[in-house]
């Protein structure tokens, strides 16, 4: 555990948004983590880099289209967002296709990165 | 019959299942399967060697909910939920691959 | 067109009850009849009348009932799942009964299509 | 649609046993079909070929043992049950592990008989 | 040691909540302490007190209530996610309480490990 | 770290998603998981390569539940609940692949 009661808390985002609902909570959660000023870290991979799509239009499915709060999460000192390389390749994405920077790491990385954490939660 | 995916190619494996089985006819990807017709997906090969036996259709209102309207594979046929109730229709039966 | 719809998830965790109004709306907007939704499994939570959603989100629970109100369709609601899941008559949302899986059969014989959402 | 009000109902069983509760009320619905007097045929493909394997103990789960229902099919005359090859293969799994005595069918035969049916249940 | 447990899924339809209380009884069993579930997402329906499962089967609600009450764990229902379900006061089950997600992230820093059960 | 992972690997991703990314550690196959354990499972090989690299342990009530217990790979390891409690003590962290 980090020093003064910190914890580094990582959020894995692997399942695209809309279909369920774990995007969206899962936005909830962190924005929470981080007024608990706890290390915050959100990881995007699989079918969860989906969720930083940009031009989501949600009109047609009668959804609130929430995605605008990922540029949000700035405000709130929630900086670290990670999406692993071969997720995004494999879906066709490029960083210029996504609503916020991001970090882009290969998969060696984001797993060296997941095992410093002290708490995963999963999405 | 028209069979129905609503999951992501890249996660769960119905399409490739029903790609599998079923008799040639009408597909509709909707949901999270609206994916699997999307240009540059790692699926896209094995999308574009089931349209020589399949008509492919996507529900275009969770597309444009997932932002990749503009991704649509070319031959790939864009309907509504009316066009979704009309598909029901021009086909005998129809089967979710859940 | 007469419409048979089968609901097997609950409402906001998955999509496939909104995927299933949506699709009953449009068969009404074409003019045919959906003759009954059958709430299976999980699909029992949608007839909970103590769901309250943010205000700025979609009321699921609340849209099936004006649905059946309007247009008469009948929602059904499996008894054993709903048993299971904590459904009751006290909980129940107008415009929902609670009935047995006969009533899915019976869907079944009686609609042109039977049509499943779920995960 | 067949004569007399008889319909084709074909339930589709894709899904492993216990993770979820789908082939449990399959079973339930399948029994109630059944004494509708109803064309009833129940198909194991993907996961759901393992419904049929021998010798589930629950016990350690704490989960009730619904696999003996299966036997007890043919009491209601519901005799028409059929197993995906390919499926079945893939799991390592022969004719002789399973509870009860089945049809396999090649994956073109299962499609055939889809496409036959009024309606299709999955689970 | 200190445990926190998520539960992300409802009792019945998936083995998450099953799995959950199978966990948290071994590491009862085993001297450890439970100190919080937390029921997230679907996993708030755990709480309906208004579960009545066949009687062969097992009851995962009065299951969880035991629980508390024996060893005494905290539950916690996830507001928003209830509301969105269903869930409130007038329904809850014995043992289970309504709280914000800060109940979740002060597990995560109060325990000495957090693990999740769901789909 | 401790991997933990319930899916079936032969309808859902999560295992190899979890074979790709993580640092190699402990993983427990529990519920519908427990498949990719079993001989002759067509996931087989490559839960064989993985064992290289990780321990693989297998929750055996769940295994047992599917009828499978006879069916366990070589060098895959069995634990009960208790087991289960242990894993997550002896790593610092686990990690549930939903």
């Amino acid at each position: 555990m980090s020093e003064g009661g910190v914890k580094k808390f990582m959020f894995v985002n692997r399942k695209a948004p809309y279909g369920t609902i774990y995007a969206l909570e899962s936005l909830e959660v962190v924005l929470i983590t981080a007024a608990f000023d706890q290390d915050v870290s959100l990881v995007f991979m699989d079918d969860g880099v989906y969720q930083l799509k940009k031009g989501q239009q949600t009109k047609g499915i009668e959804t609130k289209n929430f995605s605008p709060t990922y540029r949000a999460l700035e405000g709130y000192d929630i900086e670290k967002l990670y999406v692993e390389k071969e997720s995004l390749e494999a879906r066709g994405l490029t960083e210029a296709d996504l609503l916020v920077d991001v970090t882009v790491l290969g998969r060696a990385e984001m797993g060296a990165l997941m095992n410093e954490q002290d708490v995963v939660l999963s999405f | 019959m028209l069979h129905i995916i609503n999951k992501s190619p890249l996660s769960n494996g119905s399409l490739e299942s029903c790609l599998r089985v079923a008799v040639p006819g009408d597909i509709l990807l909707t949901e999270d399967a609206v994916y699997a017709a999307t240009s540059g997906n790692a699926f896209e090969g094995k999308l574009r060697e089931a349209m020589g036996r399949f008509k492919v259709y996507v529900l275009q209102p969770d597309l444009d909910a997932r932002g990749l309207g503009d991704r649509l594979i070319e031959g790939v046929t864009s309907v509504d939920h009316g066009g979704f109730v009309d598909l029901t229709i021009s086909n005998n039966s129809c089967q979710s691959w859940l | 067109m007469k419409f048979g719809i089968v609901v097997n998830e609950g409402p906001y965790q998955h999509q496939a009850s909104d995927s299933a109004y949506l699709f009953a709306k449009a068969a009404i907007a074409k003019g045919h009849e959906v003759w009954r939704v059958f709430f299976y499994h999980d699909g029992v939570n949608n007839a909970s009348k103590l769901t309250e959603p943010p205000q700025d989100d979609r009321h699921i629970v609340n849209r099936w009932t004006k649905l059946a109100e309007e247009h008469k369709v009948d929602l059904v609601v499996c008894v054993a799942a709903a048993m299971r899941r904590g459904i009751r008559e006290e909980n129940l949302a107008a415009g929902f009964r609670i009935s047995g899986l006969g009533q899915l059969v019976e869907a079944g014989t009686k609609c042109d299509r039977l049509i499943t959402f779920g995960d």
